[in-house]
């Protein structure tokens, strides 16, 4: 069963890794941006599936941080990428 | 293979004073920031003369009992704990730093007092909270028994030190915190690197276990090779100075005064460690003479370039890059040719009051730049003219600076060379009396340079900007006078710096 | 060959391409994206090495909450006149030929560990009963070595006052700019409202599980951080004011309790930082609670930056 | 080869390409950036460190990673802090660099060299 | 009983694995950007939710399966509204170069 396990959070690893290279190829942002979201699936699964392989359920916990930041990361890219029209003006502060 | 009976590792009677050096501090810097205000201040100016007090009742411990401070912190002992050790050497840099911090404190007063009533500001409560973060960094460099926690004691060093030197927040301190930074980041990165290398190889980072184990095999090799080189970067050795001279020229006269005179001896002091007392036979003599050529590049380098600042800060700031060349000598004289160890004596006590009359000439003249900064409202050499009448307390004060920096008798300058060039005969390597003959030439031009146009009359009547409070002078000058009278400590107890030596241990246990 | 060290392999190839690509990439906005991807991918890294602590860590600091830092620091350096210098190619190439030396320097350090491989693990394991925790992490941190745990959480107290120091003198005692949603968004608002209760959940589930299980303060208080940035970054709560007393007793108050702790133990154990004999684990877990709180807020409030505007009155 | 070999050589490779990020680019958040990369190479070796001296029925040793929790922080503290710098700067003079010749400052920063 | 609860787990497991490697093939497949987000979202949620039923099985006690649906519940939703938010920047400013 271990190494069935094993074998799938490889496979899933190199799903990522060419979904990675498409999208870091490519030159909108808005397709990099999708790149926290492919960890954010992606990576939950392998870490499950090697939660299970290893039965070390602690793993579990990475994967639900992995989870949350992924969200969390994705906020920040889209609140990097909107432009300064969303944002609070910063003051006019000078010298 | 030592016996266990051998293992020091045990809490002396008075090593709870360790724990103090670094617990006050600690203290200190979470009340302050809680308190706000003018608490800081005032925590600060009780804090800092009992620091002194408290490094001054370890250096006697030391002294009359002739062993190191021990203190075992958590019961925990080394390896998998922590300890606390004063030698004769962190008990001398202790006292010595400890004079520099209340004379800035004094000094500091001037510019960030605040007055009763008014509200917390900025520059004020940043400057007393970093400040004793400053200080206890620095006793946990001097005390620190295991790399690992003399790691954090950097990062406190960097994280106290970067933010004062952009406190006025100009535009040009900005970018030089920056690159001291960046500087400081990768000087400690690379430390840490050696850290876990070490511990790979021994599965301890206490500094006497270690020693004890060390072999010459890659891992450790690299691992030195590393650390060094992030601490040269730290301590600002030629070539890794860039960051240095903006960073301690742009500066608040105070905060320069601590940045040159104590943060750069942190670094350096753990180069001593790491060398003299973790790994005394691994250096070579090749190592030696590189540090040593380092050393003396950053002298002549320094030297050069300060000769030609038209700005005295800048021109302090080039004559610390030098200064620090001095302690790198250290290396090559301290290798014994028959054994290939470095020897904890001679040299290295050299070395070591080189950095103290530094650190005291240093913050002197900072002190005594940053005076006259206020006065004229400038501080271009060129037009220092007539300031000597007017501030002659002061310019008195940088003088003397001068003269230990330089090297005459009686002071500590003076008696560090001595000893230096005297170990330079001892070993036959002449070439570095040659540089240290030409640093202290050199030293001198500067010197007259400033001396003399700040004694040449003025053209117009001068008009001060500002009145210089007397007790800003006072502080000046009594670290010059400390720097001066340094030298003196040669008719007295110059060993103490060698009690608890892990040499002198390991040879009388043989 | 087995299937693990395949999956070891990939992962690896991935991590150096990802990271190769972020420092390689023109725009600072992509490379800060494959920065985030790889913190994320690192954590997975660390969980191979069995280090589930670290892992945990990683995911939270390593990715999310580095990633939002600079994340929030290009979107104001986008117009900003960078300089077009680029550094010219033989300065380059001696910079890699340096690196390269540097990297084979470290692998020959790893390729060489000594014969007989030296472990703290059964010292540390053997004498983790005496505290009460199961976790050996968690004993190294708040037990073995508990002092320079200590000083780093003065080391954060130090990083902010270092971020505060730089607010305009105008400004002191005012409000971070954080770089908030000025225009209520719906979707944004209802995730900031969605994700933090389950945030809270699962930093006091770190928290609790550090004693005996991987985690502990420094997890959870990261989680904390972000949940609340999420809720600033939203608008539903403004940034406090730095001035704020509750603001900065709940940054020291961690710190503090642990440095009265220790010095507690000064007079009712052996030593500074040493437990009295059967309270460790109950103390332990005050400390890590306060621990947490501090971290949180602390962590929060330097992704916040200094303060930019004065506090309305 | 073992698995805590190759995350090892992983590490050295990644200390290598964040210097080489840290010394060869101009821009100040790309240097924070490459510093990042740098220090999480160095947290691996720790962990291989960890790894390889696995015993007593834990997967490493507690003591490397509870080093490496620590230097974490303190490395996210150190990139929040020049971060903070960088934007300063550019507040102050509307621009990001380190090299000192294109400040708009003349009077310290430009001595040096 | 095990052997049919192995079997499940190969099962969906392979299946949620094939997902991922759908979303993978839309993302390099699919013209544009707002089909390309939507095809990596919706298949690759669908993979996971996938791996998580065939894991449950494995997961030890009713704590360590609950949290196991917690995660995928979290993912779901937070996949779903982030993908909403860049979709509506993309709409906003294009998909910036």
């Amino acid at each position: 069963m271990a190494s069935f396990l094993f074998a799938a959070a490889g496979f899933v690893l190199t799903t990522i890794a060419l979904g990675l290279l498409v999208i870091l190829r490519r030159r909108a942002e808005v397709d990099h941006m999708m790149a926290a979201q492919l960890l954010g699936t992606g990576g939950v699964a392998i870490l499950l599936l090697l939660a299970a392989a290893t039965e070390a359920p602690p793993i579990v916990d990475v994967a639900l941080l992995l989870a949350l930041f992924a969200a969390f990361a994705a906020v920040a890219f889209v609140r990097s990428a909107s432009g300064s029209e969303h944002e609070v003006q910063d003051t006019a502060s000078g010298r | 293979m030592p016996d266990a009976n051998l293992l020091p590792d045990a809490t002396t009677t008075d090593g709870v004073f360790l724990v103090l050096a670094i617990v006050l501090p600690a203290a200190g810097v979470l009340l302050s920031f809680v308190l706000g205000g003018r608490y800081a201040e005032r925590i600060a100016l009780v804090l800092l003369p009992s620091g002194f007090i408290l490094a001054t009742i370890i250096l006697v411990d030391v002294w009359q009992s002739g062993h190191r401070l021990v203190y075992i912190v958590g019961d925990w002992k080394p390896p998998l704990g922590i300890a606390l050790r004063a030698d004769g050497l962190s008990a001398a840099m202790m006292v010595v730093m400890a004079i520099v911090f209340c004379a800035v404190a004094i000094f500091a007063y001037a510019d960030f007092g605040t007055r009763a009533g008014s509200a917390e500001a900025r520059a004020p409560f940043a400057f007393w909270i970093l400040l004793m973060a400053i200080w206890g960094a620095m006793n946990l460099i001097f005390l620190g028994g295991d790399l690992f926690t003399l790691y954090v004691a950097l990062e406190l060093l960097t994280f106290a030190a970067v933010p004062l030197v952009c406190l006025d927040g100009r535009a040009e301190t900005l970018q030089a915190a920056l690159r001291y930074l960046i500087f400081a980041l990768l000087g400690s990165i690379l430390y840490l690197v050696g850290t876990a290398l070490l511990y790979g190889s021994y599965a301890t980072l206490d500094i006497v276990l270690l020693s004890r184990q060390i072999r010459a095999e890659p891992a450790t090799l690299v691992a030195a090779a590393l650390m060094t080189i992030g601490l040269f970067a730290k301590t600002a050795l030629f070539p890794l100075h860039l960051w240095l001279p903006p960073a301690h020229a742009g500066a608040p006269a105070a905060a320069s005064a601590v940045l040159s005179a104590v943060v750069v001896k942190g670094s350096f002091f753990l180069v001593v460690r790491l060398w003299f007392d973790v790994m005394p036979g691994m250096l070579g003599g090749a190592g030696a003479q590189l540090f040593g050529a380092l050393g003396a590049a950053a002298i002549i380098f320094g030297s050069v370039v300060a000769l030609q600042q038209q700005r005295l800060k800048l021109l302090i700031a080039y004559s610390t890059v030098a200064q620090i060349g001095y302690l790198f000598l250290i290396f090559p004289l301290a290798l014994d040719a028959a054994s290939g160890q470095l020897q904890g004596s001679g040299a290295l006590t050299g070395g070591i009051i080189q950095a103290i009359s530094h650190a005291t000439a240093k913050a002197a003249m900072f002190m005594a730049a940053g005076l006259i900064y206020a006065a004229l409202g400038h501080d271009r050499i060129a037009e220092l003219g007539g300031i000597a009448r007017a501030l002659p307390m002061t310019i008195f004060a940088f003088a003397l600076g001068g003269v230990s920096l330089i090297g005459l008798p009686p002071s500590g300058g003076f008696l560090a060379k001595w000893i230096l060039l005297e170990a330079t005969v001892a070993t036959g390597q002449w070439w570095w009396a040659l540089v240290i003959l030409a640093g202290g030439l050199f030293t001198s031009c500067y010197m007259f340079i400033v001396l003399s146009r700040a004694v040449a009359p003025s053209g117009a009547p001068l008009k001060l900007k500002t009145a210089v409070p007397k007790y800003q002078e006072a502080a000046a000058l009594a670290l010059a006078l400390t720097s001066l009278l340094l030298g003196l400590v040669a008719l007295g107890p110059i060993d103490i710096i060698e009690v608890g030596r892990p040499d002198s241990i390991m040879v009388g246990s043989r | 060959m087995t299937i693990l060290s395949i999956f070891d392999i990939g992962l690896v190839v991935l991590i150096l391409a990802v990271g190769a690509a972020s420092i390689g990439m023109r725009e600072a906005f992509s490379a800060v994206i494959g920065f985030v991807v790889y913190g994320l991918l690192l954590s997975i890294a660390w969980v191979r090495l069995s280090a589930v602590d670290v892992a945990l860590t990683e995911a939270a600091i390593g990715g999310g909450m580095t990633g939002m830092l600079m994340l929030g620091a290009v979107a104001r350096l986008r117009f900003a006149k960078g300089n077009d210098s680029r550094t010219s190619l033989p300065v380059r190439l001696a910079a890699g030929i340096l690196c390269a030396l540097v990297a084979a320097g470290l692998a020959i350090a790893v390729l060489s560990p000594p014969e007989v491989i030296p472990t703290l693990a059964p010292m540390a394991m053997e004498n983790l009963p005496q505290s009460g925790l199961g976790n050996p992490v968690a004993g190294v941190l708040f037990v073995y070595r508990a002092l320079d745990t200590l000083l780093e959480k003065v080391v954060l107290i130090l990083a902010l006052l270092g971020v505060w120091s730089l607010a305009p003198d105008r400004m002191w005692g005012g409000i971070p700019g954080l770089r908030v949603y000025a225009q209520p968004n719906s979707k944004l608002t209802f995730l900031a409202q969605l994700l933090p209760p389950v945030g809270i959940v699962v930093a006091v589930y770190m928290c609790w599980v550090g004693a005996k299980e991987p985690g502990g303060a420094f997890q959870g208080g990261t989680v904390l951080a972000a949940m609340w940035l999420l809720v600033m970054i939203a608008g539903l709560t403004s940034v406090p004011s730095i001035s704020q007393r509750w603001l900065r007793l709940l940054l020291v108050a961690g710190p503090m309790i642990f440095l009265a702790i220790g010095i507690a133990g000064m007079v009712l154990a052996n030593a500074f930082l040493a437990y009295p004999a059967g309270y460790a684990k109950p103390l332990i877990v005050a400390v890590e609670v306060a621990l947490t709180l501090s971290i949180g807020v602390a962590l929060g409030l330097l992704a916040a930056g200094p303060p930019e505007r004065v506090q309305r009155p | 080869m073992n698995a805590a070999t190759l995350f090892g050589l992983c590490g050295a490779a990644l200390v290598g390409l964040g210097l080489y990020g840290l010394v060869t680019n101009p821009e100040p958040l790309r240097k924070i950036l490459a510093f990042n990369l740098l220090g999480s190479g160095v947290f691996l070796v720790f962990g291989v460190v960890a790894k390889r001296a696995a015993a007593s029925g834990l997967g490493g040793d507690p003591v490397p990673q509870a080093m490496v929790i620590t230097a974490i922080v303190v490395a996210f503290a150190a990139t929040a802090m020049a971060i903070a710098l960088v934007l300063r700067l550019l507040q102050e003079t509307g621009r990001s660099t380190l090299s000192s010749d294109t400040s708009a400052a003349t009077d310290t920063a430009g001595a040096d060299s | 009983m095990r052997l049919v609860l192995d079997i499940f787990t190969v099962l969906a497991v392979s299946a949620g694995a094939f997902f991922f490697l759908a979303g993978t093939v839309g993302l390099i497949r699919f013209p544009d950007a707002l089909t390309r987000l939507h095809a990596l979202t919706k298949v690759d949620n669908l993979g996971l939710g996938l791996v998580v039923l065939g894991l449950l099985p494995q997961a030890n006690g009713l704590f360590g399966a609950l949290k196991l649906v917690t995660i995928w519940l979290l993912v779901q939703l937070s996949g779903a509204i982030v993908t909403q938010l860049i979709a509506g920047t993309v709409r906003q400013h294009g998909p910036r170069e």
